[in-house]
């Protein structure tokens, strides 16, 4: 029988001719990366094993992104607990301010084909655009997966999305992910893998599938993957020799294939609550805002920081209105500042930080007073996330950053340019 | 070692409880179970640990645990010591942390339909069956894996690895 | 306007910063009582469990050094102490004290009090009376601008008072 | 006898001589309140049950504190504070993000010569520089002078401060500063007004003269003030405004003079806990003093003059691995132009983290908190015991030059070398 792009991953890695939905398996682990929020709790149940070891410390990683700047002091003692476990186990260290972890596992070249990856962080799926089985797991368990470098599995069925069609101006990644999220909603794909392919994924860069497969999470996905092609080889400095790369067989079992033509889609904004609840911008323009923020793994890609720029460009935030902006990685905020993109969004009135999660939790940045109101290209739009009794919008950083000018919700078709 | 059993009154709460709901990014640096236990449900009902008692159930709808992979969420509601969480479905990373941190996480969506807050039940974890104690009637969950039972004993797979590594 | 204060001695050293009175972090509470909860947590951590009604901190040179921040002085207050007697006051400080009804008194002979003496600060003679050693001491009274202010109970009164009356 | 500064400008706003020790009242000409001592204030405002502010043209607000929106109290205080301004009529209102108040006054040129400005911040002195009475008070008070415009002052005595020769390279106003606390001590010029003069204060920049008038706070100084010379009326001039100089009389009215000679001052560290405890960087000799971070920002430190300098030492050079560089720029205008010089990304390229302008690291509030047992240098102006985070944290005062060289080395450095 044949066995799609996850069930061969998972065959391979343990070593079995076969496998098919629902079955447990054992399987070693290539990467393995904490982040500062969970990364407390795994050290303190590590250090209940009796005297365990780290079983590759060149396998595993700390990434501090969900506190940087080292924001409080409880924030910058769990810094230096992990600083001092990471050292004793020779173990690498992400520092803040270089970025959030998925952008950063990334450029780092952790993420590869037919790679089996474990994050603490649910939105560790996004980094299966890379042709890799990437998922999210809690602190104890990766304090046991450190110990031991291997983690049971159950084979999770496979949807297929087939992504046709080319977007419109002012139509981004992000709006296709909201689409989907909209279409799935919050647990029909619980547990499930998806395969997203078709010639709109070919056609985007490395980066702008992340922008969709992070955001796959919020419909429950136990991980989400892509092909592999010259893009993703050429990002990861790699060769089809060199790399292990897994393709479905013809005759692979899904348990439904879905196809969707993004040609004639919409922007699309999440309403408060879920980032399931999409609608046609056409439905929310005109809500007035206090906050717009362009942050998040998800949402603050070199491509978002160029495609708020191009809006901004000449423009002014309105005076009503906070635009906080919080890039994913050192690296985009490097290249934005020689191409001129922290002059236009300074100039337009953005309040610019270093890289980090920052505003997407409100992780003392960009916290929401109650009866507030921000639109955001963050990945979560629940009640209180950015503090309670505050609205959130979730919508791309084009929509955000023409809402901004506005300050009320807007087309960003409506302000002109584009691709 | 007889049957795992849990009796305690329903908390009952709605579809797609998220994580933000159950501990508010903002408690995130917390790690002790006493910050932990005093802020479980805050995104969602702020009095909430005011008003349990050890052994309540946490009753829920559809995709509980929905959103961040934050173990803290079941570490709060571990803490509190309520005794399990039944719901008609549970997103995927925090039903592993449930049982991870020795939590109890039961699908059980006949029983959810039928049950009222404030109700007293009795789980028989290990069997499978939930007795509404106050309707009186019964409900069977599929039987969980010996390994998944074994971690509840334990207390979590912390003490389960710690055996398994002795032996 | 009370005419005297009386109370146990609490003693601290040199250069008390505002930071170590109320740390930064309390800085965006408003409510008084709320900021006393928090009232020398970092230093000493006991002070908010031993204070009574109308004790007395004594302290060395430059107390109340560092930021304008009224918390200090208001978290001190509400935490039961009704006076300050100190070498020398940071500026600002000695007049948030004046401003929201803390007494506070320049005295060099701090050195010879000890903690937990009981002492009277007399405020219509310029006295402090330290009963458990049986001295006296002299000080200047303040100014009769910041007297008057300090009789209504802090600068907010004392302007609701002047505004009334205009 | 003649009249110094500051009794030249008290004698010009009442029309009268005025006497040390006398006891005026007069109206401020400027006033400002910020997010961490504001809402204090509008709460003291409302007890007193007054209907309108005395002026509102003349009061400033500045969110700089607790910015960007970082915790949920912070963001209710900003909201009470917007509202408060709203209602009453407060226009100079600055938001999150526009910068730190001590240099958005002086940018905007809201302060200028003559003025008796009021705020309540401790750090108020700062515009001094300009060659006006500036000083801080607390937020009752602030409340009575929104009711009532008038304040009280006793005339205080005032020192002399006489600086002689030019300012060396690498050596700037902060070291003046600490050359003087070095002599004074903290609290060693309570209620005293510091007067700079003399022929080396032409080699002083506006920028150096604002962190010098600026950490005089920390010796008690009720204000420091510079003259209105040659060099102030230039950096009005930029901006467009005429201001007419000022200078004490000859035989004006002192009561001790301190001599400063810049030819022989050197880049001076003021070493825990306090920024009088100072030693120059040629003394170091071969003590190593290890860093895991290094802060260039405040209100006496993060000017154009500061940034520029540490961006020529950074260039084309490496933050040490192990050391964290923080770097907030005083403004947003400023952290424009210096992503339009490619200041910024200089700062990038070496490691360092950019984060928006606020008072941020200062005081723990939000960004570069340090752990126990951790050391940070910084250009902010004070060391006290857990001023950062942690109580046994260790916290290095010095200039933008000595803060960037000693990141390059992740020790304490002596600057020079490297310009």
């Amino acid at each position: 029988m044949g066995m799609t792009v996850t069930e061969k991953i998972i065959a391979n890695k343990a070593n079995l001719s076969q496998v098919k939905p629902g079955q447990i398996v054992q399987a070693p682990v290539d990467f393995a990366f904490f982040h500062d929020n969970n990364a407390p709790i795994a050290i303190r149940q590590f250090s209940r094993l009796p005297n365990a070891s780290v079983w590759d410390s060149s396998k595993v990683m700390f990434v501090l992104d969900h506190h940087s700047p080292s924001t409080t002091l409880r924030a910058a003692q769990h810094h230096q607990n992990i600083r001092d476990f990471a050292k004793k186990h020779n173990i690498k260290v992400s520092e803040v301010g270089r970025g959030v972890s998925h952008p950063v596992v990334a450029e780092e070249g952790y993420a590869r084909p037919g790679r089996i990856i474990l994050g603490t962080d649910s939105h560790t799926v996004g980094l299966g655009t890379f042709g890799a089985l990437a998922t999210g797991i809690g602190s104890t368990e990766m304090a046991a997966v450190l110990a031991t470098g291997s983690i049971w599995l159950q084979v999770p069925e496979t949807v297929k999305i087939w992504l046709d069609g080319k977007l419109g101006p002012n139509i981004t990644p992000k709006d296709v992910a909201l689409f989907l999220l909209k279409n799935f909603g919050p647990s029909f794909l619980n547990y499930a893998a998806v395969e997203i392919a078709g010639p709109l994924v070919d056609s985007l860069n490395v980066e702008e599938r992340m922008a969709i497969t992070i955001m796959c999470l919020e419909m429950g996905v136990k991980n989400a993957i892509m092909p592999v092609d010259e893009k993703i080889l050429k990002y990861i400095n790699g060769t089809q020799k060199t790399e292990k790369i897994f393709e479905a067989d013809e005759d692979a079992v899904y348990a439904s294939v879905v196809n969707f033509d993004v040609s004639s889609l919409e922007p699309i904004v999440a309403t408060p609550g879920l980032p399931t609840n999409g609608v046609e911008v056409s439905q929310v323009v005109g809500i007035e805002i206090n906050q717009a923020t362009l942050g998040s793994c998800s949402g603050a890609f070199l491509h978002d920081l160029e495609a708020a720029a191009e809006i901004l460009k000449g423009r002014k935030v309105h005076p009503g209105v906070r635009f906080v902006v919080v890039p994913n990685s050192s690296r985009a905020v490097e290249k934005a500042a020689r191409s001129g993109i922290i002059s236009t969004l300074v100039e337009a009135g953005a309040i610019f930080s270093s890289p980090a999660c920052g505003t997407c939790g409100g992780y003392e940045v960009g916290v929401l007073a109650p009866d507030e109101t921000c639109i955001s290209t963050t990945t979560r739009n629940m009640d209180g996330r950015m503090g309670p009794g505050g609205l959130i919008y979730l919508a791309s950083a084009r929509t955000v950053a023409a809402s901004a000018v506005m300050g009320k919700i807007t087309d960003p078709r409506k302000l002109g340019g584009g691709i | 070692m007889g049957d795992f059993i849990l009796k305690g009154k329903v908390w009952k709460f709605g579809d797609n409880i998220s994580t933000d709901h159950i501990l508010p990014s903002r408690y995130m640096t917390h790690v002790e179970p006493h910050e932990l236990a005093a802020n479980c449900m805050k995104g969602t009902d702020p009095d909430f640990f005011s008003k349990i008692q050890p052994g309540d159930i946490i009753v829920a709808g559809e995709n509980i645990g929905y959103g961040s992979s934050r173990e803290q969420a079941p570490q709060a509601i571990k803490c509190a010591q309520i005794g399990a969480v039944v719901a008609k479905s549970f997103a995927r990373i925090f039903y592993r942390n449930c049982y991870n941190v020795g939590l109890p996480a039961i699908n059980a969506p006949d029983f959810v339909l039928d049950v009222n807050q404030g109700d007293l039940i009795e789980i028989n974890y290990t069997q499978g069956g939930i007795t509404n104690l106050t309707t009186g009637k019964k409900y069977e969950f599929i039987k969980p894996p010996d390994f998944l039972v074994e971690y509840i004993e334990l207390g979590g797979l912390i003490p389960y690895l710690e055996k398994q590594l002795k032996k | 306007m009370n005419k005297s204060l009386n109370g146990k001695v609490f003693k601290f050293g040199d250069d008390i910063d505002t930071g170590q009175i109320i740390p930064g972090k309390y800085v965006v509470l408003t409510d008084p009582d709320e900021l006393a909860s928090h009232v020398f947590e970092d230093i000493a951590p006991e002070f908010k469990s031993k204070v009574e009604l109308g004790d007395i901190i004594v302290a060395g040179k430059n107390f109340g050094t560092g930021s304008s921040r009224e918390h200090a002085p208001k978290a001190i207050k509400f935490s039961g102490i009704s006076a300050v007697i100190a070498k020398s006051f940071a500026r600002i400080f000695y007049r948030n004290a004046i401003n929201i009804g803390l007494f506070a008194i320049t005295l060099p002979q701090v050195d010879e009090f000890k903690e937990n003496d009981q002492i009277t600060i007399n405020l219509n003679e310029g006295k402090v009376i330290n009963h458990t050693q049986g001295k006296e001491y002299e000080f200047e009274l303040p100014h009769k601008v910041m007297l008057d202010i300090f009789a209504e109970g802090g600068i907010i009164p004392f302007t609701k008072k002047e505004l009334n009356l205009k | 006898m003649g009249s110094n500064l500051m009794k030249k400008i008290f004698a010009k706003k009442l029309g009268r001589e005025v006497k040390v020790e006398e006891i005026i009242y007069i109206e401020p000409d400027l006033v400002m309140t910020h997010d961490h001592q504001g809402p204090m204030t509008i709460r003291e405002f409302e007890n007193i049950g007054a209907d309108s502010l005395w002026n509102p043209d003349k009061v400033i607000f500045v969110m700089d504190h607790r910015t960007p929106s970082q915790t949920l109290v912070a963001v209710e205080n900003h909201q009470k504070l917007r509202k408060f301004a709203k209602k009453y009529g407060v226009t100079k209102f600055f938001d999150v993000g526009e910068g730190v108040c001590h240099d958005l006054v002086a940018e905007k040129a809201l302060v200028r010569p003559e003025m008796v400005y009021i705020a309540t911040d401790s750090h108020t002195v700062t515009e001094g520089a300009l060659g006006l009475f500036a000083t801080g008070v607390g937020s009752s008070e602030m409340a009575s002078i929104f009711a009532t415009g008038r304040v009280w002052l006793k005339i205080p005595e005032t020192i002399k401060v006489t600086l002689k020769g030019t300012l060396q390279k690498g050596v700037y106003g902060k070291d003046i500063a600490l050359r003087l606390l070095e002599i004074i001590k903290t609290g060693g010029a309570d209620y005293k007004v510091l007067e700079f003069g003399g022929p080396g204060a032409s080699s002083v920049s506006v920028a150096s003269r604002m962190s010098l008038c600026n950490m005089c706070l920390e010796m008690g100084a009720k204000t420091a003030i510079f003259p209105v010379d040659n060099v102030t009326v230039e950096y009005y001039k930029e901006k467009g405004v005429g201001v007419q100089e000022l200078y004490p009389d000859e035989d004006g009215e002192y009561i001790s003079e301190i001599i400063v000679d810049l030819d022989q001052l050197e880049p001076l560290i003021a070493f825990p806990f306090s920024p009088d405890n100072v030693r120059s960087v040629s003394q170091l000799g071969d003590d190593v003093y290890e860093l895991n971070q290094s802060v260039i920002g405040t209100c006496t430190g993060a000017r154009y003059e500061d940034l520029k300098v540490a961006a020529d030492i950074l260039k084309g050079r490496q933050v040490k691995s192990g050391t964290r560089m923080l770097i907030v720029p005083a403004t947003k205008d400023l952290m424009l132009r210096c992503t339009q010089e490619g200041i910024i990304e200089t700062f990038l390229k070496a490691g360092a983290m950019v984060n928006v302008p606020c008072c941020g690291p200062c005081g723990a509030y939000g960004m570069g908190v340090v752990a126990e047992d951790e050391s940070t240098i910084t250009t902010g102006s004070r060391n006290f015991v857990a001023r950062m985070g942690a109580p046994g944290a260790h916290i290095y005062l010095s200039n933008a030059a000595t803060a960037a060289a000693s990141a390059i080395e992740g020790k304490l450095t002596d600057p020079r070398k490297y310009l």
